[in-house]
């Protein structure tokens, strides 16, 4: 498992919002260890059973966590992370749909100063399946096992952990990168974080059109990568120039197609399914030549 | 959200970059108020590319040539965008031409700034092009690296650095996620000015820029009726030229959807994505869009529910085929409170498919099958 | 550059910052045009600390009662501060004081939050005061850091948080050294406002604030003629009690020969500081500045040239005395061109000190020889 | 000697000023390696025979210089600082005067962040007698040898250093920190740089009015600095609340008095002379005693 586990300590910054109470209840539930909720102006309330601080820095130096997980309105993102980042978070998983990219962009270069991990924005977050969720994924459709998964795209990720898990192919981490264009970890990192881990003896990688993060992603694991991969990419029947509801999603100016991260994919040696079943298949024979070696 | 020239040229001139003098005309007689001397070069407003290619941008030696070429101008379509109206200007003498721009990138997770010493170019498929990343906080040293990286000398430095501050400030203060000129020229007296020039402001930031309220509305005359309807509900509407209306929760999954209906020998309709946690009302919504389009005979619904609760959904689903009993409708549903939305819908008379790709194959079935016979 | 209350007051609310309703008066008789009804608070707008205790804020209970002591109040000098008019402002009733302020910390090389729970205080000798490094660049969060830590809580926490925010703005935005608010008060209504405040603009930033264009010569009123003329011509001009003009390049040393004169039993009537690289003209009106001063009987010139130039000193020097033959003066002057200088000066009599503890004790001496007798 | 020797490359920011020119031809005749000034559009041409760049990067790039002295317009000067230290700079002089202290604040903060070292703003430099001069100190009054000195100004420095110099006292090292308020280079990185520097055997301070610097320099030393320090402190006689002509020569709220300082350096143990004359003597002793050692 990599980024979390059973000792991880979380706290959520938005927690008593509508979006972020209910999903603080549901990680609570999961058994996610979240020990604190971060609202201004509501310091010394509770939430769900859990304390209510009125900034980051006090949650962090109360609970003793280094993770935060952010719920609030796209135009107050920027702020809350980089005042988690500044309090000392090492993890931050940045739920919030429809930052505006340049905050997005002010919050990374943030990040890569500090040497900290952001996953997100537009993220669905990070699941260590039996220990630790931290962000909105249905917790009941995943299992633990050997799969490592990283995706740009939510419900997608659901439908093909769904497939795997029906496969009795659990997973070891599930990391929700997100959708926009410009976000913290990317394939490259959670792949370098995947390639290191025991548990750890697939990897799925889910893409989408638009960018070059998939075919950056293929060379990389072509010069780095041991362990199987692979791949499934949405979007083969996309029309250019549209964006297909992802704000990174389109492909322009020839760029950002299909085919071209499939053959990255196909050159580098790594199988791409066709459909979600087919992801399930492949991981299943990956396994299988893994048990033998 | 793209802006016309006439409007970037607008705001590019309220942040200090110098555009030639200019007049915007919607009627050819207009041009008689028009005083910046002959030859004018007239250039149609519309909101796609390759507006030269086209013949959109035309030279008039005097009055009569002007109102003659307008008038053919201002009917003009490029590549199913509408001329909204033309810009004249007089037809300038230029010595050299630049190209500059700032946006974003995914890679490095940055601002950057793309430049040629060539303007008026292809950027995509030129080579002689600089991409350097900008540094947050910003500097005015970055214009001066950019310059010099294009192989400026001399005042030319000075100049365009300024105008690459300028221009990224803009980019940075409005939330652009485009700022290009292309070409910026200088002229034979040593002027640089920017000759054409394009914003495409980031629709998430609208919010905090009052000055931009309304604009939205006006700059979706590109748009279908359906298209429109959907950005005013927050839903992600593309249509297609098939037959089987697609609407998921969840971009990759609709992507993914879309694929398999293909896969399986079908045509999909459209895409469209409701987003996450979208209630009773934004799905009926949503399905009435995807019913009104008279190219839909069958309606896939795919919704796998992480935040999505499926009693809402079921719920907009018996709304929606009380309205609309002929309507050929495959549903897949599953997550959250699945049990209720099954019992709903079980009432109803609507199979569900708890399979993704059962349900595919069902929709790709029935789209082939004559328009009438129901489900 | 020391802003009036009432000016702070206005760039406050330009920015944001609430401020009770007020008027400014500069003669009692426009008390009567004031209608914000009685009791009302009268406050002398002065340059000077200790304002209250000095008296300088009245409450009028009526009209009549409020021009009676109006007239008193604008007659008004604080520590040598001259009152410039009145903020008149209705009587508050306040529920609570809170003390905050930006400034910059030498230590941390960093602006700063000040900031205390108890407002109305004199900052410098409170106890409970917390001081908070400001991060580059800036954040919102920060003021939530701020007003959590002198123990702020609910929607208090959120509005002073919001307005400490402000304040950091506009203490960017403006370049100012300080910008405080003195209390700041939380009325019986939970409104929360700005009752006095301080902005301290930092004059070398002046050149790029337009908006402040010609105030410096407006704000030299507690300045004497003297100080002025040495603003105006960027020289730096203190006046002491003593009897000995000094006039040195470069603070340090015009500091230490300051100390060394009052070592030697000498009284220091003046510090002016010419600055690095003083030409001619510069020396000549710094020579004239200290002898203007006519409790002045010496003048003590110690130039240690750098860059200043010794015989553009030289120069100046008998230029002066051509002026003022009768005026004592003992010169130290050693660097480039000494010896270009000492030609010059030895034709017009004067006598050169190269070792600063002689032209020191020469100058002590000629301090106490009865005026009247030249060097 | 410390910061720079004689192999110190340097480029000059604003070479082609009156200020620039003329130091940077004061700065050559001295022996200093000044290997290229930068003057954004006047790359290409040369300035007392050496090349002048339009950029710092390039500047770096063809010299292999890493330190740069900065003679830019005040407003200008944060920008050239950034410049400088973007483009990997390691050491910058920084003499302009009359910068605005928030963005000397601002260029503190970068430099910081970057581990570099800025001397300045306001300030006469730095000089290594005999092997390299960076600023605008007269080198002529300036020999080598053992004593280390530090202070916050200009002038006052020069008389101190012909004091030492007169008295067969040479400098190892002189550093001009400057006399504005916010400032890179402050006492303690100086004396941490000449506590262990080989060539070093006494440290002058030379102190004024104004702030705690003084303060927390002789704590610094009580703590960390075994070779003997001799003080000097400007402005004894220096009423409250006026500005001595630098920005940072002034006491306020009873605070950065002379006595204060004094004070604090006799109960740290270090010696505080009188008079220029005094700190030749002071220093004169200890060498002798550093010899006897």
């Amino acid at each position: 498992m990599i980024l979390i586990n059973k000792d991880t300590k979380v706290i959520v910054q938005g927690a008593t919002g509508k979006m972020g109470s209910a999903h603080t209840k549901r990680m609570i539930a999961y058994g996610t260890k979240v020990v604190g909720g971060v609202t201004p102006g509501k310091g010394g309330t509770k939430i769900e059973g859990i304390p209510v601080f009125d900034t980051v820095k006090e949650a962090f130096q109360a609970t003793g966590a280094t993770t935060s997980v952010i719920f609030v309105p796209p135009f107050l993102a920027l702020d809350a992370g980089s005042e988690a980042l500044d309090a000392g978070a090492e993890l931050i998983v940045l739920i919030t749909e429809g930052i505006p990219p340049q905050d997005a962009a002010k919050l990374v270069a943030q990040v890569k100063a500090k040497g900290a991990k952001l996953i997100g924005p537009n993220c669905p977050g990070v699941i260590t399946p039996g220990e630790c969720l931290i962000g909105i994924l249905p917790g009941s459709i995943f299992k633990s096992g050997p799969v490592g998964m990283v995706s740009r795209s939510g419900t997608l990720t659901y439908e093909i952990a769904l497939a795997l898990t029906e496969s009795g192919l659990g997973q070891s981490t599930c990391v929700g990168v997100g959708g926009d264009p410009i976000k913290g970890m990317g394939y490259e990192e959670a792949l370098s974080l995947f390639k290191d881990d025991a548990k750890t003896e697939v990897i799925v990688l889910i893409g989408e059109i638009g960018g070059t993060a998939e075919e950056e992603a293929a060379a990389y694991i072509k010069a780095n990568v041991k362990k199987p991969v692979v791949a499934y990419i949405a979007g083969q029947t996309a029309p250019p120039g549209k964006r297909m509801g992802h704000a990174g999603a389109i492909i322009s100016g020839g760029k950002g197609t299909a085919q071209s991260k499939i053959e990255a994919f196909e050159k580098a040696g790594i199988k791409v399914a066709k459909t979600p079943s087919e992801v399930a298949k492949f991981v299943a024979e990956a396994t299988k030549q893994v048990a033998r070696a | 959200m793209n802006l016309y020239e006439w409007e970037a040229k607008k705001i590019f001139q309220e942040h200090g970059i110098p555009v030639p003098p200019s007049h915007r005309i919607t009627k050819p007689e207009e041009l008689r108020k028009v005083h910046l001397g002959y030859p004018l070069t007239l250039k149609v407003q519309v909101q796609s590319g390759g507006r030269g290619k086209a013949g959109g941008i035309q030279f008039a030696q005097d009055l009569k040539d002007g109102e003659t070429k307008a008038k053919d101008l201002l009917k003009m379509v490029i590549n199913g965008s509408k001329t909204e109206s033309l810009l004249v200007e007089p037809r300038l003498k230029i010595a050299r031409e630049i190209y500059l721009s700032v946006t974003l990138d995914r890679s490095r997770g940055c601002a950057i700034f793309i430049a040629s010493a060539e303007g008026g170019i292809e950027i995509e498929s030129s080579t002689n092009v600089v991409t350097m990343p900008i540094p947050y906080p910003y500097h005015d040293y970055v214009g001066r690296d950019l310059a010099k990286q294009i192989g400026l000398t001399g005042n030319l430095l000075n100049k365009f650095a300024d105008l690459a501050n300028k221009l990224y400030k803009l980019f940075e203060s409005k939330d652009l996620e485009l700022a290009e000129i292309n070409p910026l020229i200088v002229t034979d007296g040593d002027e640089v000015l920017a000759l054409d020039g394009k914003i495409t402001i980031c629709d998430d930031a609208l919010g905090r820029h009052k000055c931009f309220a309304g604009w939205q509305e006006t700059h979706m005359l590109d748009l279908s009726e359906r298209e429109k309807r959907s950005k005013r509900a927050g839903l992600n509407l593309v249509e297609l030229d098939g037959n089987i209306g697609i609407l998921c929760n969840g971009a990759g999954l609709t992507m993914a959807t879309m694929d398999l209906v293909k896969a399986f020998g079908g045509q999909p309709g459209n895409f469209l994505d409701a987003g996450g946690g979208s209630d009773t009302e934004k799905t009926l919504e949503a399905l009435e869009i995807v019913h009104d389009n008279p190219k839909c005979d069958v309606i896939l619904v795919n919704i796998l529910g992480g935040i999505t609760a499926c009693d809402e959904v079921a719920q907009a689903l018996v709304a929606f085929m009380k309205r609309h009993p002929e309507r050929k409708l495959v549903v897949r549903l599953r997550g959250n409170n699945q049990d209720v939305a099954e019992k709903m819908l079980a009432e109803s008379g609507l199979k569900l498919y708890p399979e993704l790709e059962a349900a595919v194959k069902q929709a790709v079935e029935q789209s082939k099958v004559p328009a009438g016979a129901k489900r």
